[in-house]
C-alpha cells in the first residue's frame, strides 16, 4: 500500500484539526473550571448531549442559531444546577452524580427527541437553522492563510479565543484567584473569607455554559443535525485533556489540538485503507504517559528536595 | 450510643437488624417508587397510557417462561461487570476502565475460541473463559502500576485504558481478524466447541448464566469470608488503618484491580461464548458502565448485585416489549434508569434530612 | 450491620417483585399480546377458517432511523393491512437485542420472522436452528438454512446506473463546482459484503462509460456516525478532487455526507430512499432499494404457500432496485446523459448488459 | 498604656470538656502577651474564640474597650485581628504577593493588577520590616518566608492585633530569631502580638507578660521580665509532684525487648523530625515518652512501626534487627501498636467490630484457615475480647461506628492486647479524648500488661497520665530525646524544664 503523504498532509487537515478540537476544547475549557475547583467533572459528556440536543430544540423553535444556544445554555445551566445541588449539599460522591447525569442525559435526550421532535435516532430538517460559516474580509483573500484561519464557524472563533478569556480569568482576574485558591487550598481560602461554596457552584455552572457551547457546535456547526450520542466520548475527551494540562488552559488547548489533529488524521488514513484505530488510540496512549510522567517528576522532585535538604541540613 | 443500660441486647439487636433491613428495603422501594414515576409522567406527557405501557413491560421482563429466562440470560454479563465494580469499588479503587476491560476480555475469549481447533468442549471452554479472566485482569497492570509505584489515583488512567482496548480491538476487527464474510466488522465465527451449552430450547440462557449466579457467591465468599476478600474490604474502608495493622495496603490494591479487571473480562468472555458466537465491534453498549450502576445500586454488596443486575436486565428486555406492544419509546426506560441513579447517588438526600432535623433538635433544645 | 440489610432489603424487594410476577406467568393470566385469535375477519389471502398466521418485522435498528429499514416497515404494514395480520415490530437498540427480538418473535410463536439488515444473519442464523418450524425472511444477506430466505437485492445493478451518471458528470466542465478530474467518491458505512455489492456496481457502471475514471473509496466504520461521514467527505471533496460522492453510510451518515456535499457546493448520489428532495441541487440521483415491495412480496409468498429456502434475487427488472428520475437536478443533468442512464436501466432489464455480482 | 483587647468571664465547652473556664485577659497595645500551657490547656480554644472561629457559650470580648461580636474570622479580621495559623495557609502556586492580598486583590479594570501587588506588599513589608520575595511561589518558599507572608496578610488587612499559633514550631534557630526581631518591631510600631508556645526559652527571649493556663483556666499572669523558665514550667503543669499514681515503684525491670539506635525520621515537609533518638525498652517496665505534641511523637512512632521510613538508625526487637521490614514483620517479631488517632488509623469506622477486632490476627490459624475465616472462632473470640476489654456492645455484629470513642479504644486495646502475645507495647495517646471510666481501665490495662513481663512504651502529650503510670521518663524535645529518669517526686519539675526546653536548669532572660 503506498501511502501518499502530500494527499494526507494539507491545508484542509489543518482545518479539520480545528474543527474537531472545538467542541472537545469548549468542554475542556468548561472542565477546566470545575477542575480548579476540586471537582473531578464526569458529567461533561452527558452536558454536551444535552447541550447538543437543545441547541437543536431552540433553534428550531425560534429559527436563529443563536437561540438554540441560548435555549442550550438555559438546559445546561439547569443541569449543572441539579448536579451542584445533589454533590454540595447532598454531598453525593462527584463521580457518582457525574456518572447518573451522564446515563440522565443519554436516557433524557433519546426520549425528548421523540417527544418534542418527533424522530427516532437523528433529527434533521430545513427548519433547523444552523451557524454559517465566517468569512473574515481581509484574510480571506490570502491564499494558504484563508484555508486555515478563515471560513470556520463562528463557535470554532469563540473557543479559540476563549482559551485566552479563561487564562485570564484564571489567573488575572480576583474571581479566577479565588477559584483556584479553593481548588488548591481550600482552608487558606475558607481562612480570608472566601465561601468554597459559592465558588464550586460558580465552577459547576460555567462548565455547563461551556458544554452548552461545545454541543451547540456539535449539532449547529459542525453537523447541523441530532442524533443519538451525538457527543461520541467527546466530554471524556475533555476530561482527558483537562488532565493532560494538569487543570491549565494552554496544555489543555495543546491537547485538544493534538487530540483534533489525531482525529482528522485518523480520518485521512482511514480513507486509504490504513488503520485509523491505531492513530486514534494515540490521544489516550499520550495522555496516560503525560499522565504518568508527570507524577514520576512531581515524585522524584519530592525525593530530590529531601536529598537537597539533607545536605543542607548537614552543613 | 449504646450504653450499659441496655437489658436485653439480642432483642435490640433483632429490632435493630430489622429495623434496618427495613428502612433500606423502604429506601430500595421509594427510589424504584419515584424512578418509575418519573417514568410514568413522561409516559403520560407523551400521551400513552403510563400503566398499560408498564404492564406491557412488566410482561417482557417476566411475562413468560421465554421472556423470564432472556432476562436471566441477559443479566449475566451485568452480574459479572457489576461484581467487577463491586470488588473495585469495596476496595476503594476507582476502577472507571471496565469497557476497556470487557472489550479486551472478550475479545481474548473470541481469539482462543475461533483459532484454537481440535478440543474437546470440555477443555476449549474452560480455555475461551480463562483467556478471558486473564486479559480483562492483565489489562489493568498499566494503571496498577501507575497506582503503586507513582501514586497516580486510578481514574483517570483507567478511563483512558477503556478508549484504547475499544478501539484496539477495533482495529484487531477491521484488519487482522476480520471475517469478510460477517455482515459486520466481527472475527470469524467461534467454534462450535467454544461456545456455551445452553439449558432451554429456544432460549439463549445458558451455562454462562449459572456460572454468573455461582461467581457472585463466590465474590462474596471471597470478599467476606476469606481473609484476602477481608483485606481488601479493610483497606477499601481505611488504608491507614489497615497499613498500621499490617496488611499488604499496596498488594490489595494490586488485586482488587487484577480481580476486578478479571470478573469483567469474564464477563466479555461470556457474553461471546454464550451469546454472540463471534467478537463483534462495538458490541457492548455500556455494559461496564452499566455494571458500575448496578454495583452502587446494591451497595457494592456482591450478593446485591444479582438483584440489581436482574432488574437492570427487566427493565431492557421489557421494553422493546413496551415499545412494540403501545409505542412507547424504548428510551423511556434510559430515562428511568438515570432517575433511579440519581435518587441513588442523593440516598443521602435521608442522611441529609436526618442531619438537618438533628442540627434542628439540637438548637430548638439548646 | 449495614451492608447485609441492603442485602436483605435488596432481596425483599425483588422476591416481591417477583412473586408479583408469579400470576402473569400462568397461562390463566389475561394475555393480551398473543394474536393467537383472530377478532376481524381473514383478509383474502387467508382461508376463511384458518388461524391468521404471526408475522414479525425484525429491524436491525430502529425503523425510523434506516432508510431501507423504514422502507421494509412499510412493506411491511402494507401486507398487514392487506392481508389482515397483526403488525409486530420489534426494534433494536444495541447489538444485543438482535438475536433476542427474532428469538423472542419466534418464541411468540411467529410463522414468519422478516429480519431486516446483514446484520442480522449471526441471529437468523441461531434461531433459525431452534425453530425449525418457523421460516424466516433475511433482507440483504443469505448464509444457509432450511428455513431461511434470503432477499438479496441486486444493488450493483441500481448503483451501476449512478456510475454510468457519474463517470459522465465528473467529467462535464460547464457544471458549478464540477472539476474535470476523472474522480468520484464512495463512502460506505461498513467494509461488508452487502456494501461491496453497492461499490462493485458503481465500478462496473463507471468503467462502462470511462475505465479510467478513479473511484475513491472510504469506510466509515458505523452506520450512525454523521460526524465521521462529513468529515470524510468534506476530505475527500477537498483533497481528492471528488465531485461526486456517492453514500452508502446509513441514514445518519448519508445525513452528514450530503451535508458536507451541499456546503461545498458539489453532488451526491443518494442511496435506499429518494434524497433529492432532501438535498435539492446537489444530489443527483437516488439509487432506490424498494424493501418494501421485496417483504411485501414475500409475506405474499408465504401466504400463498411459497415459502422457499435459499437466495431471491431481486434487480432492477422486479422493480425493487430503481432509480429516481432525476427531475428534482433537472437540467443540471443533460438530457442525453439522462437518457443514457435510462437507455442502461432498460439494457440491463433486458439482459443485454449484464452487471457481475462480487462474491463477498 | 491603652488596652488593645479583652476578654471577660469566657466560657466555652466541648462535649465533655470544659476547654474554657471564666477566662479573663486583658491585653494592651503594642505588648507581646505568651500565653503557655500544656496540650489541652485551652490556649487554641481562647485563641479561636478571639478570632472569631469559635462562639464562647459566655462571655463577651472588648476591643479597645468597646464590646464586639465576632460571628466569624471576617468579624475578626474587620475588627483588627489577625491569625496566624500553626500550618501556614497559603495556595502553593500563587506568589507570596499574591497569597497576602487573596480576597482584598488591587484591581485594574476588573483584573487583578500585579503591578500594585507588588508595590503594596512590598511597602507593607519594608514598612514592617517583614523581607519577602514578593514574586517567589508559595510551595517555593522557606518556612520562614511562608511565615512572614502570613504574618503580611494579616497586616495587609488592616489587623492592630496579631494572634501567632506556636510561630516557632517549624522554624530553625535562626529563623526564630528573625522573627523574634520582627515582632519585637511590630511591637514597636504598635502592633499588639499574642502567640501560643510552649517553649519557654523562647517565651521569656520576646514576651513581655507571659500568662499560664491549665486545663482551661489562667493560672496567672506574670511579668516576664521578673520570672523564670523554673516558675512558668511549674505553674504550667502544676506543683504537685505525682498525684494519681497507678504504678507501684521499684519495678525491677527485665531484658531489653525494644531497642532504637540513632534514629533519624523526617516529617511531610522534609524537615528532620526525629533526630538521633536512643532508647531501651525493658521488659516488664513502662516507660513514658512525655513532651508536647508535635515534637516528633507520631513520627518516632510510625518509623519504628514500619509506617514511615526511617532516615537512619535501627530497631531491635528481642536482639532481631527489624529494621526496614514491613509492619507485619515487626507486629510478629513482637511488637503491638495503639496509634494515636484511633479513627484515622485506629479501625475501621464502617467495618464491623469483629471485623476491627480481628484486623492484627486475621491471617493466624486460629481464626483462618488456608483461605477462608472462621466465622465461629472469630466470634468466639470477638464475643471474649468483648467481655473481657469490657466493650459495651450488644453484639460483635455492629458497626463500629455505633461505639462511643471510649468502647472503640478499648477495642483496639483488646485486639492488640487480646492475644498476649507482644513482648512491647508501642501505645501512643492511649486515652486521648475518652471518658474517665475509659481511661480508667485501658490505663489498668496497659499495667497489667507490663506486670506479665512485656515492656509498655507510653507515648502521651498528658503529662498527669505518663507521670501516673510510668517507671521511667523520657522527654521529646524537638526531635531530640532527654532522659528525666526514673519517676520520683522531683520528677515532675525535671520534665517540666524538659518538655518546655529549658533543659540546662532555670532560665532567667533579662
Amino acid at each position: 500500500m503506498e501511502i501518499d503523504l502530500n494527499r494526507i498532509i494539507t491545508l484542509s487537515l489543518f482545518a479539520a484539526t480545528l474543527r474537531m478540537a472545538t467542541p472537545v476544547l469548549l468542554a475542556t475549557l468548561g472542565g477546566i473550571f470545575s477542575s480548579q475547583t476540586g471537582i473531578f467533572h464526569v458529567g461533561l459528556e452527558g452536558l454536551l448531549d444535552i447541550g447538543a440536543f437543545f441547541a437543536v430544540v431552540g433553534s428550531v423553535a425560534t429559527g436563529s442559531p443563536w437561540g438554540g444556544l441560548v435555549y442550550a445554555i438555559v438546559a445546561c445551566s439547569i443541569a449543572s444546577l441539579i448536579f451542584a445541588f445533589v454533590h454540595l449539599e447532598l454531598r453525593a460522591n462527584e463521580i457518582i452524580v457525574g456518572l447518573a447525569l451522564n446515563i440522565f442525559a443519554t436516557g433524557m435526550t433519546n426520549f425528548l427527541l421523540f417527544a418534542v421532535l418527533g424522530a427516532t435516532g437523528y433529527y434533521q430538517s430545513p427548519l433547523l437553522k444552523g451557524f454559517s460559516v465566517v468569512q473574515i474580509p481581509v484574510i480571506k483573500d490570502i491564499p494558504v492563510i484563508n484555508e486555515l484561519l478563515s471560513g470556520h464557524f463562528p463557535l470554532v472563533y469563540i473557543a479559540f479565543f476563549m482559551v485566552i478569556v479563561v487564562y485570564l480569568v484564571l489567573y488575572r482576574t480576583p474571581f479566577g484567584f479565588h477559584i483556584r485558591a479553593v481548588g488548591e487550598n481550600i482552608d487558606a481560602a475558607k481562612a480570608i473569607g472566601i465561601n468554597p461554596k459559592r465558588i464550586k457552584y460558580a465552577g459547576l455552572l460555567i462548565a455547563g455554559v461551556f458544554c452548552a457551547l461545545g454541543g451547540s457546535f456539535m449539532s449547529l456547526s459542525y453537523l447541523n443535525l441530532f442524533s443519538e450520542g451525538i457527543s461520541a466520548g467527546r466530554g471524556w475527551l475533555a476530561l482527558a485533556a483537562i488532565n493532560f494540562g494538569l487543570g491549565r488552559p494552554i496544555p489543555a488547548l495543546v491537547a485538544c489540538l493534538i487530540f483534533g489533529f489525531a482525529d482528522a488524521l485518523a480520518l485521512r488514513l482511514q480513507q486509504f485503507g490504513l488503520p485509523s484505530q491505531i492513530v486514534l488510540m494515540l490521544p489516550y496512549i499520550v495522555t496516560f504517559l503525560v499522565l504518568g510522567a508527570s507524577a514520576i517528576q512531581r515524585e522524584t522532585r519530592k525525593r530530590n528536595a529531601s536529598r537537597l535538604k539533607v545536605g543542607h541540613e548537614h552543613a | 450510643m449504646i450504653n450499659k443500660k441496655i437489658a436485653f441486647p439480642s432483642m435490640v439487636h433483632i429490632r435493630r437488624i430489622f429495623g434496618e433491613v427495613l428502612t433500606q428495603f423502604l429506601n430500595y422501594l421509594l427510589i424504584l417508587f419515584l424512578g418509575l414515576v418519573i417514568g410514568a409522567i413522561v409516559i403520560f406527557l407523551s400521551g400513552k397510557d403510563p400503566l398499560t405501557a408498564y404492564a406491557a413491560l412488566w410482561k417482557g421482563a417476566f411475562g413468560n417462561w421465554y421472556k423470564f429466562a432472556d432476562t436471566l440470560d441477559r443479566s449475566t454479563v451485568l452480574i459479572l461487570c457489576g461484581l467487577g465494580a463491586a470488588v473495585a469499588f469495596r476496595t476503594s479503587v476507582f476502577n472507571l476502565g471496565l469497557e476497556g476491560q470487557l472489550y479486551i476480555g472478550a475479545m481474548a475469549a473470541a481469539i482462543v475460541g475461533f483459532a484454537v481447533p481440535g478440543l474437546p468442549k470440555i477443555i476449549h471452554i474452560p480455555l475461551c473463559l480463562l483467556a478471558g479472566i486473564v486479559a480483562g485482569g492483565l489489562w489493568t497492570l498499566p494503571v496498577s502500576y501507575l497506582r503503586i509505584r507513582w501514586n497516580v489515583p486510578v481514574m483517570v488512567p483507567s478511563l483512558m485504558l477503556n478508549y484504547i482496548g475499544i478501539l484496539f480491538t477495533q482495529y484487531l476487527v477491521s484488519f487482522p481478524l476480520r471475517d469478510p464474510d460477517a455482515g459486520m466488522a466481527g472475527t470469524p465465527v467461534l467454534l462450535d466447541t467454544a461456545r456455551l451449552p445452553k439449558f432451554i430450547q429456544g432460549s439463549t440462557i445458558n451455562i454462562g448464566f449459572i456460572i454468573a449466579i455461582v461467581m457472585v457467591f463466590l465474590v462474596y465468599w471471597f470478599m467476606f469470608k476469606t481473609k484476602i476478600g477481608y483485606e481488601l474490604r479493610m483497606v477499601g474502608y481505611n488504608p491507614n488503618f489497615s497499613a498500621s495493622a499490617g496488611m499488604p495496603v499496596k498488594r490489595s490494591t494490586i488485586l482488587a484491580m487484577l480481580i476486578s479487571g478479571g470478573l469483567v473480562g469474564f464477563g466479555g468472555a461470556c457474553i461471546i461464548t454464550g451469546f454472540f458466537g463471534r467478537f463483534l465491534a462495538s458490541f457492548s453498549v455500556g455494559y461496564g458502565w452499566d455494571g458500575m450502576m448496578i454495583s452502587l445500586l446494591a451497595q457494592n454488596n456482591p450478593l446485591g448485585v444479582l438483584p440489581a443486575s436482574l432488574f437492570y436486565a427487566a427493565l431492557a428486555n421489557g421494553a422493546m416489549t413496551m415499545q412494540s406492544q403501545t409505542g412507547v419509546p424504548q428510551t423511556v426506560v434510559g430515562m428511568v434508569k438515570g432517575a433511579i441513579m440519581f435518587f441513588v447517588t442523593a440516598q443521602v438526600f435521608v442522611t441529609y434530612f436526618r442531619g438537618r432535623m438533628k442540627k434542628w433538635k439540637l438548637t430548638s433544645t439548646g | 450491620m449495614k451492608r447485609l440489610s441492603n442485602v436483605l432489603g435488596l432481596l425483599l424487594l425483588v422476591a416481591i417483585v417477583l412473586s408479583a410476577c408469579a400470576p402473569t406467568a400462568t397461562p390463566t393470566a389475561v394475555v393480551t399480546e398473543a394474536p393467537v385469535v383472530a377478532t376481524e375477519a381473514p383478509a383474502t389471502a387467508i382461508p376463511p377458517t384458518a388461524v391468521p398466521p404471526m408475522i414479525a418485522l425484525v429491524p436491525a435498528g430502529r425503523t425510523g432511523t434506516e432508510g431501507f429499514m423504514f422502507l421494509a416497515g412499510e412493506g411491511y404494514k402494507k401486507a398487514a393491512a392487506e392481508f389482515g395480520f397483526k403488525e409486530i415490530i420489534l426494534e433494536s437498540m444495541v447489538a444485543e437485542e438482535w438475536e433476542r427480538n427474532v428469538r423472542t418473535a419466534s418464541q411468540d410463536g411467529a410463522n414468519l420472522v422478516i429480519a431486516v439488515g446483514s446484520t442480522m444473519q449471526d441471529a437468523v442464523k441461531n434461531v433459525g436452528v431452534d425453530f425449525p418450524n418457523t421460516k424466516y425472511v433475511l433482507v440483504d444477506s443469505y448464509i444457509g438454512g432450511d428455513n431461511v430466505q434470503g432477499l438479496i437485492s441486486q444493488e450493483q445493478e441500481g448503483t451501476f446506473l449512478a456510475g454510468v451518471l457519474a463517470a459522465q458528470m465528473t467529467v462535464l466542465k460547464d457544471v458549478e463546482n464540477m472539476n474535470p478530474d476523472k474522480v468520484i467518491g464512495f463512502i460506505g458505512g461498513m467494509d461488508i459484503p452487502v456494501i461491496h455489492r453497492f461499490l462493485s456496481g458503481l465500478q462496473q457502471g463507471v468503467a462502462y462509460i470511462d475505465p479510467t475514471i478513479k473511484i475513491e473509496v472510504a469506510y466509515v466504520g458505523s452506520f450512525a456516525d454523521p460526524a465521521k461521514a462529513k468529515e470524510l467527505a468534506l476530505s475527500m471533496i477537498e483533497n481528492q478532487k471528488v465531485d461526486i460522492v456517492y453514500s452508502v453510510a446509513g441514514s445518519f451518515g448519508d445525513a452528514g455526507v450530503f451535508e458536507a456535499v451541499a456546503e461545498k457546493g458539489v453532488y451526491g448520489i443518494g442511496t435506499d430512499v429518494s434524497w433529492d428532495e432532501k438535498v435539492p441541487g446537489h444530489v443527483l440521483i437516488s439509487v432506490l432499494k424498494h424493501t418494501d415491495v421485496a417483504v411485501y412480496n414475500a409475506i405474499k409468498g408465504y401466504l400463498n404457500g411459497e415459502f422457499k429456502a435459499g437466495e431471491v434475487k431481486y434487480g432492477l427488472a422486479s422493480g425493487v432496485m430503481d432509480i429516481t428520475d432525476m427531475s428534482v437536478i433537472g437540467d443540471l443533468v443533460p438530457q442525453a446523459i439522462k437518457d443514457s442512464v435510462f437507455k442502461a436501466k432498460q439494457d440491463i432489464i433486458d439482459g443485454k448488459i449484464a452487471v457481475n455480482r462480487p462474491l463477498r | 498604656m491603652a488596652e488593645a483587647i479583652s476578654v471577660k468571664n469566657i466560657n466555652k465547652e466541648f462535649p465533655g470538656v470544659k476547654a474554657n473556664q471564666d477566662i479573663n485577659l486583658s491585653v494592651n497595645q503594642g505588648e507581646i502577651r505568651a500565653i503557655v500551657g500544656e496540650n489541652g490547656a485551652g490556649k487554641t480554644t481562647l485563641m479561636n474564640i478571639m478570632y472569631g472561629l469559635y462562639q464562647p457559650d459566655s462571655g463577651s470580648i472588648f476591643i479597645k474597650g468597646k464590646e464586639v461580636k465576632l460571628h466569624s474570622s471576617r468579624a475578626a479580621i474587620s475588627n483588627g485581628i489577625g491569625m496566624v495559623h500553626q500550618h501556614f495557609k497559603l495556595v502553593p502556586s500563587f506568589t507570596l504577593g499574591q497569597n497576602i492580598v487573596l480576597g482584598m486583590e488591587p484591581q485594574r479594570m476588573g483584573f487583578v493588577d500585579n503591578k500594585r501587588i507588588n508595590q503594596s506588599v512590598k511597602e507593607i513589608s519594608e514598612k514592617y520590616g517583614l523581607p519577602i520575595k514578593v514574586n517567589n511561589l508559595a510551595r517555593d518558599a522557606s518556612v520562614g518566608e511562608q511565615q512572614r507572608a502570613e504574618i503580611l496578610k494579616a497586616l495587609y488587612r488592616g489587623a492592630d492585633i496579631l494572634i501567632l499559633d506556636e510561630p516557632t514550631a517549624v522554624l530553625t534557630d535562626m529563623e526564630t530569631e528573625e522573627l523574634f526581631e520582627m515582632l519585637r518591631g511590630l511591637a514597636k510600631q504598635g502592633k499588639t502580638i499574642l502567640f501560643i508556645s510552649h517553649k519557654l526559652r523562647e517565651v521569656l527571649a520576646v514576651s513581655d507578660t507571659t500568662t499560664v493556663m491549665r486545663l482551661g483556666k489562667i493560672v496567672g499572669t506574670v511579668q516576664t521580665s521578673e520570672t523564670d523558665s523554673c516558675q512558668l514550667a511549674e505553674m504550667m503543669i502544676g506543683r504537685d509532684t505525682v498525684g494519681g499514681r497507678m504504678r507501684q515503684n521499684g519495678v525491677h525491670p527485665g531484658e531489653v525487648v525494644l531497642e532504637l539506635k540513632n534514629i533519624c525520621v523526617r516529617d511531610e515537609r522534609n524537615l528532620l523530625a526525629v533526630k538521633n533518638v536512643n532508647l531501651q525498652l525493658h521488659g516488664s517496665e513502662v516507660l513514658g515518652v512525655a513532651g508536647v505534641d508535635g515534637n516528633g511523637q507520631e513520627e518516632l512512632i510510625e518509623a519504628v512501626m514500619g509506617l514511615r521510613p526511617l532516615l537512619s538508625g535501627e530497631v531491635i526487637v528481642h536482639g532481631k534487627n527489624i529494621t526496614h521490614t514491613s509492619t507485619r514483620k515487626i507486629r510478629e517479631s513482637g511488637v503491638a501498636y495503639i496509634p494515636s488517632d484511633r479513627n484515622k488509623s485506629g479501625v475501621a469506622i464502617d467495618a464491623l467490630i469483629w471485623e476491627n477486632l480481628i484486623a492484627s490476627d486475621y491471617y493466624r490459624p486460629p481464626i483462618s484457615a488456608w483461605l477462608s475465616l472462621r466465622q465461629k472462632e472469630i466470634l468466639q473470640i470477638a464475643k471474649d475480647l468483648i467481655q473481657r476489654f469490657q466493650i459495651f456492645t450488644p453484639s460483635a455484629n455492629l458497626q463500629t461506628g455505633h461505639l462511643s470513642g471510649g468502647n472503640i479504644q478499648r477495642l483496639i486495646v483488646g485486639r492488640e492486647l487480646g492475644s498476649e502475645r507482644a513482648m512491647a507495647v508501642v501505645a501512643s495517646q492511649p486515652t486521648r479524648g475518652i471518658d474517665i471510666s475509659g481511661t480508667e481501665s485501658i490505663r489498668r490495662t496497659l499495667l497489667e500488661y507490663a506486670n506479665r513481663g512485656a515492656g509498655v512504651l507510653l507515648v502521651s502529650a498528658d503529662l498527669d497520665e505518663v507521670l501516673a503510670l510510668s517507671d521511667r521518663v523520657v522527654v521529646l524535645y524537638e526531635g531530640e530525646l532527654y532522659d528525666a529518669g526514673v519517676v520520683d517526686d522531683e520528677v515532675r519539675k525535671r520534665v517540666g524544664n524538659l518538655m518546655t526546653g529549658s533543659k540546662e536548669g532555670c532560665i532567667n532572660d533579662k
